[in-house]
């Protein structure tokens, strides 16, 4: 299981592999990366900045994995979350999950993405050409996390 | 009792203030008397945590609601809805 | 969009990144590798070898592209199919599929595996201590494909 | 008419033909005719064609059921369901 938070970029293809070269027992492997993209809620937007709650944020990815794996038999998770300042075509976030069949890989890893998005503490500010301003959280992504609660 | 508060993203650039330490009196204490407790600061900080906007609370890192209860020591903190990913 | 069946192995990472790289409209890409494991249906698998039907396979898989394309606002989707001998831990097929948001990016990809396990003209072989043996079908792929008519 | 036919997997291994020509009368045919007819050869064709074994076909390339019509110049193609991915 890898949980990482940092300012500097990653390389996917890398950190997709591990979860998987060499191993004889993986089937699948499913994952998810999230961008900067230049426009948001009809904004155009030229930077971002993403804050973390340092500590806490660790804790909450750890025991989203923990979620998932105890859900689904999975083999292995990772979940690398930027922090910064961030340009649109950035790279934000990278969740991967490893197992023996796909169906379980892919649920986990949507699973991952749906409750990081709404319980890990991470906070976007953009910049567009009407100023800076906190991105609103989305119902949207409540209603998401919300399928996986039954 | 002793708690140390975090506030992050809109609450911290508004509130001007990104932690502090507060000496409370011993007595039951929960994420909503505290909310209303620091809402009496002044009209801004009414604002941010008993206003429209939706605040939410963590106890030592983890995700609380409202009647959660909060004990000495503990470190507290207060946001908005998240929005990484 | 694009469609390869090959017997040469695919840097997944490289492949993954073209789907986005420099693109400021994509916010999301999804992606699925399928890899070979050394036990499939309690069989204890030494080797596999692939063999499909060439013309009708790139046009499977072109037309499952265009499906999930028609179906979902997606920007561009690729897979990668490998065809030949191949061990255990070796990489099979690649799937990716980029948007502007998750829930659409996870769908299509999903829909295109299922699509291209029931649909996609590929065998597998495997080799195993009783000897070679054709894999049979899954009922749980075609129940999978099902989930999407509606 | 004139058509080719591919055989994949199982069906070319047991049936040892990978492809052939065949001529045939020019009266309407389909999948499942083709098959019938194909079965007659001998046991081991009817067993593959006609028998328990589920056959998929295609018709220049698509996927068809066994009503699917068969014209003069179609390539057909009889093959196991399918379990690449």
């Amino acid at each position: 299981m890898t949980v990482r938070v940092q300012t500097e970029d990653f390389d996917a293809g890398f950190e997709i592999s591990r979860l998987h070269k060499n191993r004889k027992d993986i089937g699948a492997v499913v994952s998810f990366i999230g961008l900067v993209r230049d426009l948001n809620d009809g904004d155009a937007v030229s930077q971002l900045t993403l804050e973390h709650y340092p500590g806490m944020t660790e804790k909450s990815l750890t025991s989203i994995i923990n979620q998932a794996m105890a859900r689904w038999s999975i083999k292995d998770a990772l979940i690398i979350h930027r922090v910064g300042t961030l340009q649109p075509s950035d790279q934000i976030v990278l969740v991967a999950v490893s197992g023996a069949h796909r169906g379980e890989a892919f649920a986990a890893c949507e699973f991952m993405m749906d409750y990081l998005k709404t319980e890990a503490p991470f906070w976007k500010k953009e910049v567009t050409p009407q100023g800076e301003h906190w991105v609103e959280a989305k119902s949207a992504d409540d209603a998401a996390r919300e399928r996986w609660i039954k | 009792m002793k708690i140390k508060i975090f506030y992050f993203a809109r609450l911290k650039e508004t509130l001007k203030y990104s932690t502090e330490d507060l000496e409370l009196p011993d007595e039951p204490m929960t994420i909503l008397k505290l909310k209303a407790l620091l809402a009496k600061r002044s009209d801004v900080w009414g604002q941010m945590l008993m206003g429209k906007l939706k605040v939410r609370a963590a106890i030592n890192h983890e995700l609380v609601d409202d009647h959660a209860a909060i004990n000495h020591g503990d470190e507290v903190a207060f946001f908005p809805p998240v929005t990484g990913g």
